[in-house]
């Protein structure tokens, strides 16, 4: 029902840009992030990211301590997700110190990363939705199933964000059957409240109009910016690193990964909704095929953890895209002499000018928001 | 695609659902999903934590917390700070003096409890902390720290059984291989230090039990016995062969059965008591090997901190497969100081 | 696997210098250190023949024993899905000599991660379209990833409750600056 | 006013001429003044409740009983609050705006009728006094927007601007339908030509089809005009954080509101008299109650209206300011232009029954073929496909 308005010829009229800083303190920003942007009437003419509002040196933090000392300070990367966060930084230590994970704890670690991923996917519908001015109302509906998978976060791992949940060769506590219970419940219900949930968005004119062909990433500028996660595959790109490198034991489950077309914000959500879906089936799988035994590597010492000398690089899909960490270690391997962290919104954010030229005002906050980003995570 | 403007209505109708939902929820939380705070507080599941706290055994001086620092060193945003407890001439207490836990860093991340090997620091949870200062009232010093063991089953009773079968299980292993200490100071901690009696008979030995050395009239009783039988301190069981044949130029005396030297400590090692000062430790190991020496000048916590017990730390540096000095934290500089001089004099370093 | 590749590289790039540097023996991911030079010639070969068309994550490591600053790329193929191929590329430390080319040209997913190397580290990289600071304000004079990096004296401090905690780290990490010390002696003699 | 006057100067009969006068002015400025704001005041509340039930969550309920109090806090809290003028703002009209912004919102309600004959002013010109003084609001909002010296505040009033003049020509062309039908411009007028059956239901002009579609222009116009979701563009918070009142602090914002506020109730009002035959209803001809129950009808016409605004607000997205005026001009303008035909079919047209059926037909028709027309190229049913 709507179009765009052409802009005006010009040579007809003169007008000028004018330069607006949304954020660091604005609504829409996720966080402290700052978009300066040029704009011709309400047109994006120019944009430039800016951001460290957040920035603390996470990276040199962890260089300063000992291995598990940076496991929790993961935890407040991506303030949504500390499981998957928490996964990265243990795989990548695993993979440098060639730890054998014990069954039981790769499947434990598959339950809480999905459930981290339907939960930070429904959020992010929430938050995009939010953006778009639906007054709190789908963010909340998602905040009330998130609530769900916190509570069984909170039985498991004792806090409800900051986990702190895994450790070198596995998990810090085991998964009793009430949590094993409790997480086949949350998984059962999950799909009716999706159900719910696209009836109230995913035929809505408007949310269609405002979403459909805005924030446009064609599929080679998304492989060559790095671009990761579900918006990658929005673009088209067949890439999800639970296929690709098979990690943990994804290499066991039956899931598929869904892929865009258009690569545009509608795009955007819509693969996240069907992600979803894929998670209730991997949970599904997990949870029935989850066996007995060691939840945590007993050779792997808490204390006095060293690694070998050198260097390797370790990833995790996470629900915002590929979350790396590459870790050096020295002669005394105690501490990491060198510990980087390849944060997916960050590198997403590559190309947000690119996205948000020639629309407005109004759909930059949403583009944003679809890109999906943590500051935590943006600024370390 | 239906008549346009379906999508709207189908949203309108979600979102009466729910609104009439929340009438008829009658407390499944399925619609209406808010605790109202103050009044009813959601029930915490046992795992949940907030803050750390000590635990303790009875009353308060019987606090597990030997303020070996592991947990200091091991947190991550350091928010422990730990001064281990002295008497006047500067004898270790094994017991904090100072145990502040600064709430406005503490990140509840529970890796202090951990790596505690004492179970001695605990998550609470309790999460109303709450103050109107920004400074000091934010910090928990060691009384607000302590808690009882009860209050540990209270709030978390699987987890506490588990514990306190674990610590009376060691309790008894360490009752069997027949340390004198009373049973009843079970949970690794020692009594806490004890007015000790004169002895009624100094022992003629070359080493005096000092008056202010904090054992109990059992273990002083004991300790006279067994030094004036053994005249230096030397006993097979738990040290090397090599380390007993080598104890001084003269033949290790046999040590008769019928004296109470039967009965001693497993290890066998006097000087491993943490009540001890340094000197009087050293003292104990005058004559004995490096080995010895060594861990006579260790804290004599056994809490694990360098990686190994007080013992196998000694023998790593003595047999030069452990080089790093300053591992012992409940030692603090005093014992990495010791090991470097030894070492030195040793002519290994 | 890694020799194969190398032998390529040696190919196609006339005289580039390759060297493998070895990762831990459990991580198997050998890296292939590229002289300054032919680093771009060699990232546009890996790019063009060996379809490494997705660059995933790039750092730098400050190496003060060696004098010099690696630049670390980690490369996978979208479209073959394999990976990843180190690349390494050194700099020597001295800022003024710090400097590598961008590969920014070839994938487009360097640039904020580039940019992120020069504000930590100080590797200018040749070539990058928009070298800013990222996550430093742009009035940032210093390097903070690099391992001498010092603390400026006048760093945003205030008094905390847990200065004593803190004081006693510096001597583990040097957190607190020693300006900061006197402030905190004199907030406690207050 | 005149019904107030004729009621009371009988019993004045004594008293000097200008009392009786006096006191039928001050009874409906005391009643706009005095029993409209406390609606507004009460409209937050229950607005915020909604809201909140609809998102599954208790609203406000810690002042008084069900947060009955609620409203007096958040005024007492708004006139406690620091009032921040910005540095560079112009003083003066950053002052006036939300002053201004009051005043149209407040004399629109002068036309609205409560009761039979009970209307503060018969004006016979009523509905074009109604859309002169609304579209006088936007001047409040243009001053705001621009004496804050806010980029954010400059967009929120540009947008306010397009905005409610876009939404007046649909608007009026809609009421022009009303007016065509009803043969007057008065609304005592208006409502009266509603009457028919006798339940006074059946001759809302709503049950009627060019009635129903005039019904859904205006109050979409009606929700733009007060720029509420999902109009409000010009205070989009998401976007331009709080429009043109983003520089605006404590009683000032509280007037804002209040006339934001005031103009939806209003324009509810105005609703409800053109389209849902205003204070009809059952049991209006009751003597002595009768006027009391029309009151009611009124007031309960009003109450739905206030609550759909609130549904609506707590289901849809906003949507973007140039699929805004795309709308206003290529949906909206259209279909009340093609309304105004329709009505005078309807007049010529004798058999109502067949009538009801040509004009339902025509609308129809014209609002699908409208529909796709929009719909082409940027709406599109989607399907995704799966990675092997």
């Amino acid at each position: 029902m709507i179009q765009q308005i052409s802009p005006i010829p010009t040579g007809m009229i003169e007008t000028q840009t004018i330069e607006v800083s949304i954020g660091p303190q604005h609504p829409s920003t996720h966080g402290v992030f700052r978009m300066d942007a040029v704009l011709d009437g309400e047109t994006v003419v120019g944009l430039k990211p800016v951001m460290g509002y957040l920035h603390r040196n996470h990276e040199q933090l962890a260089e300063r301590m000992t291995w598990l000392a940076s496991i929790p300070y993961t935890d407040r990367l991506d303030y949504f997700n500390s499981m998957t966060n928490n996964w990265a930084l243990c795989l990548s230590v695993e993979k440098l110190a060639g730890i054998k994970v014990p069954e039981r704890a790769e499947y434990i670690r598959v339950i809480v990363s999905e459930l981290t991923r339907i939960l930070n996917h429904s959020c992010v519908i929430g938050f995009m939705l939010q953006d778009l001015g639906a007054w709190g109302t789908p963010l909340l509906y998602a905040f009330r199933e998130r609530e769900k998978i916190l509570d069984l976060f909170e039985s498991l791992s004792g806090a409800r964000m900051m986990c702190n949940y895994m450790r070198f060769g596995g998990v810090r506590v085991d998964m009793t059957d009430a949590m094993v219970a409790q997480a086949k419940d949350i998984v059962a219900k999950f799909p009716r409240f999706l159900d719910e949930f696209e009836q109230l968005l995913s035929n809505n004119e408007v949310l269609l109009a405002r979403c459909q062909k805005v924030g446009i990433l064609p599929k080679e500028l998304a492989i060559n910016a790095s671009i990761s996660g579900p918006m990658a595959r929005a673009s088209g790109v067949d890439y999800d690193i639970r296929k690709v490198d098979k990690y943990g034991v994804y290499g066991r489950f039956d899931f598929r990964v869904p892929l865009g077309e258009v690569g545009d914000v509608y795009d955007r959500y819509y693969i996240r909704v069907l992600e979803m879906r894929e998670s209730i089936k991997i949970l599904n799988q997990a949870l029935r095929d989850l066996p007995a035994g060691a939840f945590v590597a007993p050779e792997v010492k808490l204390r006095n953890f060293k690694i070998p000398p050198g260097d390797g690089y370790g990833r995790v899909e996470a629900p915002k895209g590929e979350l790396g960490f590459y870790l050096v270690s020295d002669e005394g391997g105690k501490m990491p002499y060198r510990y980087h962290c390849r944060p997916p919104s960050f590198i997403n954010l590559t190309t947000l000018e690119d996205m948000c030229l020639g629309h407005k005002v109004a759909d930059v906050v949403i583009i944003l928001g679809s890109v999906d980003i943590v500051l935590g995570e943006v600024d370390r | 695609m239906g008549f346009l403007g379906k999508g709207l209505f189908q949203g309108m109708a979600v979102t009466a659902r729910n609104f009439v939902g929340t009438y008829f929820d009658r407390g499944t939380r399925e619609k209406l999903v808010t605790y109202q705070y103050p009044e009813e507080k959601p029930p915490l599941p046992e795992n949940s934590r907030s803050f750390p706290f000590l635990v303790y055994d009875g009353t308060p001086d019987a606090m597990r917390c030997v303020a070996c620092k592991i947990c200091e060193t091991e947190c991550p945003p350091q928010c422990i700070y730990i001064v281990m407890d002295r008497d006047e001439k500067g004898k270790p207490q094994q017991r904090p003096k100072v145990f502040d836990i600064d709430i406005s860093v503490c990140m509840q991340c529970q890796i202090c409890v951990e790596v505690c090997p004492f179970e001695a620091i605990k998550m609470d949870n309790d999460y109303e902390k709450s103050q109107y200062g920004r400074f000091d009232d934010l910090i928990e010093h060691l009384p607000d720290l302590l808690k009882s063991n009860e209050y540990y089953n209270e709030i978390k009773p699987t987890e506490a059984k588990a514990v306190d079968a674990k610590l009376k299980a060691e309790a008894e292993k360490k009752a069997k291989k027949g340390t004198s200490k009373p049973a009843a100071a079970a949970p690794a901690k020692p009594a806490a230090p004890a007015p000790a009696p004169k002895p009624a008979t100094a022992p003629a030995g070359k080493i005096t039990i000092p008056e202010d050395a904090p054992f109990t009239a059992e273990q002083r009783a004991w300790l006279a016995g067994f030094l004036s039988a053994g005249g230096v301190a030397t006993s097979g069981t738990g040290v090397s062969p090599v380390a007993v044949a080598e104890t001084t130029g003269e033949t290790p005396v046999p040590l008769p059965e019928a004296t109470p030297a039967a009965e001693a400590p497993a290890g066998g090692w006097p000087w491993h008591d943490p009540g001890l000062g340094m000197s009087q430790r050293m003292d104990l190991v005058k004559a004995a090997p490096l080995a010895d020496k060594l861990m006579a000048a260790m804290a004599q916590t056994d809490c694990h901190a360098c990686g190994y017990d007080c013992r196998g730390y000694a023998d790593a540096i003595a047999a030069g497969s452990e080089t790093d000095l300053s591992l012992c934290l409940p030692g603090e500089a005093e014992t990495a100081k010791k090991l470097e001089e030894l070492m030195k004099e040793a002519g290994k370093l | 696997m890694i020799e194969q590749l190398r032998e390529t590289i040696a190919q196609a790039v006339p005289g580039v210098t390759l060297e493998i540097i070895q990762s831990t023996p459990a991580a198997q991911q050998p890296a292939l250190l590229v002289d300054r030079d032919h680093a771009f010639a060699t990232a546009k070969f890996l790019k063009e023949n060996q379809q490494l068309d997705f660059c995933s994550c790039v750092t730098g490591v400050d190496y003060p024993k060696l004098g010099q600053i690696e630049v670390v790329y980690h490369l996978y193929s979208v479209a073959k899905k394999t990976g990843p191929v180190v690349l390494k590329v050194r700099a020597p430390r001295e800022l003024e000599q710090c400097r590598v080319p961008s590969l920014t040209p070839l994938w487009r997913g360097c640039e904020f991660q580039e940019r992120e190397a020069y504000d930590l580290f100080g590797v200018k990289f040749d070539g990058h379209p928009d070298l800013r600071r990222i996550l430093m304000w742009d009035e940032f004079t210093d390097h903070p990833m690099r391992k001498d990096y010092v603390p400026p004296k006048d760093y945003e401090w205030e008094p905390t409750p847990h200065d004593d905690t803190l004081t006693r780290a510096v001597e583990v990490a040097g957190i607190i600056p020693p300006s900061a010390r006197e402030e905190l002696e004199k907030a406690k003699k207050k | 006013m005149e019904t107030i006057y004729q009621l009371i100067a009988g019993w004045f009969a004594g008293k000097p001429e200008w009392l009786p006068l006096a006191i039928a002015i001050a009874v409906p400025i005391l009643f706009i003044v005095g029993v409209y704001p406390a609606i507004f005041a009460y409209t937050t509340l229950v607005e915020r409740k909604a809201l909140g039930r609809v998102q599954n969550r208790y609203g406000p309920n810690r002042v008084g009983r069900w947060g009955i109090l609620q409203p007096l806090a958040d005024g007492l809290k708004l006139l406690t609050k620091e009032d921040i003028v910005p540095r560079d703002a112009d003083k003066f009209t950053h002052f006036l705006a939300p002053v201004i912004a009051v005043i149209p919102s407040v004399l629109l309600f002068a036309i609205v009728p409560i009761a039979p004959g009970l209307v503060p002013v018969n004006l016979n010109i009523g509905i074009l006094f109604a859309f002169a003084i609304s579209t006088a609001s936007v001047l409040a909002l243009f001053m705001g927007g621009w004496a804050s010296r806010n980029k954010f505040s400059l967009l929120g009033a540009m947008r306010a601007v397009a905005q409610v003049v876009s939404y007046e020509v649909p608007m009026v062309l809609a009421a022009v339908a009303v007016v065509m039908a009803a043969g007057s411009l008065s609304t005592l007028d208006i409502v009266k030509a509603q009457t028919r059956g006798g339940l006074e239901i059946a001759g809302w002009f709503v049950f009627q089809p060019w009635g129903f579609v005039g019904f859904v222009l205006f109050a979409i116009g009606a929700m733009a005009e007060s720029a509420r979701t999902p109009f409000d563009i010009p205070e989009a918070e998401s976007e331009i954080i709080a429009g043109y009142h983003t520089e605006y602090s404590g009683f000032k914002f509280a007037l804002f509101q209040l006339g934001e506020y005031l103009a939806a109730i209003a324009m509810a009002g105005i609703t409800v008299t053109m389209f849902l035959g205003g204070y009809l209803g059952p049991g209006i001809h009751i003597p002595y109650i009768g006027g009391f129950i029309a009151a009611f009808w009124f007031f309960l016409k009003l109450g739905c209206m206030i609550l759909l605004n609130i549904w609506i607000r707590g289901t849809w997205p906003r949507v973007r300011v140039d699929q805004l005026m795309g709308f206003a001009w290529k949906v909206l303008l259209p279909m009340s232009i093609l309304n105004i035909a329709v009505v005078g079919l309807w007049h010529f047209m004798g058999n109502k029954v067949l009538a009801w059926g040509v004009t339902a037909a025509i609308l129809g028709l014209a609002f699908v073929i409208l529909a796709k027309i929009s719909a082409a190229g940027n709406i599109e049913k989607r399907t995704y496909r799966y990675a092997n």
